[in-house]
């Protein structure tokens, strides 16, 4: 039986609240990144769902575990994605190329 | 004198724009009259002159020397007469500048390039011309291939003659331009 | 009074709320706080610059000093026409600057600025005194690169995309060695959080106990400011202004303001890890912000001395850079960390 | 042209010449290294701002005599416009010692330097039997192992009286560029010292010049050593006061045929390592 008084209570909520808008943004970066056609585009996306990892990481009071997590897998592992898809060349992944 | 100098306006509607209403008008006809409103108010007075205080004092102009004026700019930021007192500052982009220099003799070859870098500054901006290439020709006036009346191409707001002007006479320049932003009488009426 | 025993009372009921309260209110002051310190710091930069060229620097503007002058230049990169280029990637060039200014920002939240002296004890002044505070600091210093790559990137123009590709090769080059000498000092202090740092500083420097590491930190801490030697991202004469070629008006007042904040974070972070942060004798009249003023003094000598390297050094080739960090900073690192280690085990 | 006419202006005139030819080089050398120390480094540079003070007090001098900075057009037919003012002696002397101390410290400075010595060399080395093929002249050739000088190959004015060396590096590369540069500077200061001891005094214009020139039908060629090289000047006439031809032909637009070569396979950071050792004014190309 849940304990409906906790509910009500503000501190639950906010707990809540910061849950959802992470979880918002994990799956939301996560399917952008699957979904966008533009390579750079998903590269980046990625890393905004690492960003959102870390911040999760943190709100559970792991705070090493998210701080590891950006330094290897935004600083270390998104930027070499992103390093190694410049290396692409960009008329094989855009129909529109730019630049 | 456009309202998209203060405010920026997008430059192409969207079709799918028009659609979309705000308190039962359209949203591009709320968007452009505000934006008409704002300005007219910033035209009134008080809050143009700050604007145009904050711009005066910092024009940042284009490092594109050609000619032996060019030489002179080098010198121009430089101590002895040190550009950076009047907030005067070389910068190498277009994007980034306020005023180009016309600093030399501008060929017919060369004339869209430097049309393109004028139109690549944004707005407010102004452009100066500097030694008597720029005015009028200088020694080249009769050439054939050099285009001696450079104010047919660009609204000149500043002319220095010399051949070259001194450094002095640089500064003497951007004092004039800046006299005129302050007063409002320049070409372009920011 | 009523008001501060009831926000005590409520404080000792809801630690977590109050927590929330009192870190939102911290961190609007420190942003606004931090933004007019770094507009000083263009200011003194150009003073200061000028004062090492025989020539004045601006004093025409806001009286003799030209304290007005970054006021000026503030009005009319905000007032300038916003360009967005047409063939750019439009909502990465949207968010690049945005992007580099929070990236930066979140540094400042795990920064103590100084400490005061309230009822002879030391309190510092940190929005979230975290136990790791200095490996989050480095972390968070190592996404600095995206904000500029994403700038270089949507510009579609082939100097930023090669500004872009330059930064990133460099900040990946130096991260490694500044890790290891963060590491190297946590070692010593026992500690990763900042303000245990600074208080293991008590006696000896850091910077004294191991100037390698000094020297090595600097040079990366330098690569990551993106300062003379090593600015090869916006080498004006090589690529044109680098990553920020395309933006204009206040786009580019970001990226351009973003540098000045990430300097003075930098000379902070340097300053509490090897320069012993607010450590120094207590001044008897005004023991209260004592710590402060020694703060200030060693901030003042690191941010001058940053600007003194600026004027006097040519710049490195993008490959030499790379060459330096892998080939030389990463070993004498390593050798660094054996010796914070052996002396730290001698003297525990 | 005076060759075409046949007049031999008078050795006053000729010292004049030589002083104002070598000032406005120390004065274009000091500009043009300044302008390449931007280029490696940035424009807050600041052995580039304390060039540039130099270069002030060197064109103070220039300007004494001539009346103008820069584009002094100083030089009459048979002559000099203006005498030497009072005290130029005095004035050009101290310059001189100041910007040859100087000179020494900007060589001490650049030696010292790991950084600047890590661009510069070994970039863009051109090898004499290039350089040669390509055209160039000046810095950049007495850079790359060939003493070729005009003043020494083809005496004009009284540079055969005078005693100075042809600075030449074996290197070829930029470093070597910027260092004759430099090294110039300090021969320049000789040999204007020189000038100042030797000049006779005398009048400064040849007599007998008339108002309108007419020259016999003919051609000249005369070729003199600018700051940036050989500088060759042709002039055809008709026998009327208005020259059929005049061909000037500049050093820099060789300069500019040199590049492609050299900066094939290079860095970009390398290319204005390269380009700017040339010390290549571009205007002078566009003519």
């Amino acid at each position: 039986m849940i304990d409906l008084a906790q509910f009500y209570d503000i501190r639950f909520l906010m707990d809540l609240g910061a849950f959802s808008i992470l979880a918002v943004l994990i799956l939301g970066f996560s399917i952008l990144t699957v979904w966008s056609s533009n390579m750079v585009h998903a590269a980046l996306y990625l890393l905004g769902a690492f960003a959102s990892v870390a911040m999760l990481y943190v709100s559970l009071n792991a705070s090493f575990v998210g701080v590891v997590q950006v330094l290897v897998y935004i600083g270390a592992v998104g930027v070499l994605i992103l390093f190694a898809v410049m290396l692409t060349r960009r008329t094989l992944v855009e129909e529109e190329s730019h630049g | 004198m456009g309202i998209s100098d203060v405010i920026p306006v997008p430059v192409a509607v969207d079709e799918e724009l028009e659609k979309w209403t705000i308190w039962g008008r359209p949203l591009t006809d709320v968007w452009f009259t505000t934006t008409e409103k704002i300005h007219e108010i910033i035209d009134m007075g008080p809050i143009k002159n700050v604007l145009n205080w904050g711009r005066k004092n910092s024009l940042w102009f284009l490092m594109q020397p050609m000619g032996c004026c060019g030489v002179e700019m080098l010198v121009f930021g430089c101590p002895h007469y040190d550009c950076d007192r009047f907030g005067i500052f070389p910068r190498a982009t277009p994007r980034q500048v306020d005023v180009m220099i016309i600093s030399g003799y501008i060929t017919r070859k060369y004339l869209p390039a430097i049309k393109n870098l004028w139109e690549e500054i944004p707005e407010p901006k102004w452009v100066m011309a500097i030694g008597e290439c720029a005015i009028s020709g200088g020694p080249f006036y009769d050439s054939y291939n050099i285009i001696n009346d450079t104010s047919r191409f660009f609204p000149i707001d500043v002319y220095v003659p010399g051949c070259p002007p001194r450094p002095e006479k640089f500064i003497e320049g951007f004092r004039e331009l800046q006299k005129k932003i302050k007063q409002r009488e320049d070409k372009r009426g920011y | 009074m009523e008001l501060l025993s009831a926000i005590t009372e409520f404080a000792a009921r809801e630690p977590k709320i109050y927590g929330l309260i009192i870190g939102l209110v911290a961190a609007a002051i420190l942003a606004s706080v931090i933004n007019v310190v770094a507009m000083l710091l263009v200011w003194l930069e150009r003073k200061v610059m000028g004062d090492l060229q025989a020539r004045y620097g601006p004093n025409r503007v806001g009286g003799r000093w030209g304290v007005l002058q970054l006021g000026a230049d503030a009005i009319k990169l905000f007032t300038k026409e916003d360009i967005i280029p047409r063939g750019a990637d439009k909502s990465v060039y949207v968010w690049a600057p945005i992007v580099a200014v929070a990236t930066t920002m979140l540094i400042a939240g795990a920064l103590p600025f100084g400490a005061v002296i309230i009822d002879g004890r030391e309190v510092p002044l940190v929005v979230a005194n975290m136990d790791i505070s200095a490996l989050y600091v480095e972390a968070v210093l190592s996404l600095m690169a995206i904000g500029a790559f994403m700038a270089g990137y949507s510009s579609n123009n082939k100097y930023s995309m090669l500004g872009a590709f330059r930064g990133v090769a460099r900040m990946i080059a130096y991260e490694v060695p500044m890790g290891v000498c963060v590491i190297s000092v946590a070692v010593m202090a026992h500690s990763l959080n900042l303000v245990e740092i600074v208080n293991a500083q008590q006696n000896i420097w850091f910077a004294v106990a191991q100037p390698l590491g000094f020297v090595i930190f600097g040079i990366a801490l330098i690569t990551d400011l993106g300062r003379m030697p090593f600015d090869q991202t916006e080498a004006e004469e090589e690529i044109i202004a680098g990553y920020n070629t395309e933006y204009s008006g206040i786009r580019f007042g970001l990226l351009y303001f973003q540098e000045y904040i990430v300097m003075l974070l930098g000379s902070i972070l340097l300053v509490l890890l090897f320069l012993g942060g607010w450590k120094g004798p207590v001044i008897p009249v005004i023991s209260f912000i004592s710590p402060m003023i020694w703060f200030f003094m060693k901030l003042l000598i690191v941010l001058v001395a940053l600007i003194w390297i600026r004027v006097s050094l040519p710049r490195f080739r993008i490959d030499q850079v790379t060459d330096l960090g892998w080939k030389i900073l990463l070993p004498l690192s390593l050798v660094n960390f054996v010796w914070a280690v052996a002396v730290g085990l001698y003297f525990a | 042209m005076e060759r075409l006419l046949g007049i031999e202006p008078p050795e006053r005139a000729q010292y004049i010449r030589i002083i104002t030819q070598e000032l406005s080089r120390i004065q274009s050398h000091l500009l043009g290294t300044a302008e390449f120390l931007t280029l490696i480094a940035s424009a807050v540079y600041s052995p580039f701002l304390y060039m540039i003070i130099d270069r002030e007090d060197v064109l103070t001098c220039i300007e004494s005599v001539t009346g103008a900075r820069i584009n002094h057009s100083f030089v009459r037919f048979g002559g000099v416009r203006n005498d030497l003012p009072d005290g130029f002696k005095d004035m050009t002397l101290d310059t001189l010692k100041m910007v040859r101390e100087k000179t020494k410290d900007y060589k001490e400075l650049f030696l010292s330097d790991s950084i600047y010595r890590r661009r510069m060399e070994g970039i863009g080395v051109l090898s004499p039997a290039e350089a040669k093929r390509l055209g160039v002249s000046g810095p950049p050739l007495r850079a790359s192992d060939t003493p070729y000088d005009m003043r020494r190959e083809d005496p004009y004015l009284l540079y055969k009286d005078l005693d100075f060396d042809v600075i030449t590096r074996k290197e070829g590369d930029s470093k070597a560029r910027v260092e004759v540069r430099l090294d110039e500077i300090i021969e320049s200061c000789y040999i204007i010292e020189q000038c100042l001891d030797q000049i006779p005094s005398g009048p400064i214009m040849a007599e007998g010049i008339p108002k309108k020139i007419k020259p016999e039908p003919g051609e000249a060629y005369y070729r003199v050593e600018d700051h940036r090289g050989e500088m060759g000047f042709f002039v055809a006439s008709d026998g009327t006061d208005k020259p059929v031809k005049v061909k000037a032909r500049g050093p820099v637009y060789a300069y500019f045929q040199a590049l492609p070569p050299l900066l094939e396979g290079v860095y970009i950071a390398d290319v204005v390592a390269i380009a700017g050792s040339m010390d290549a004014c571009t205007s002078e190309v566009d003519r």
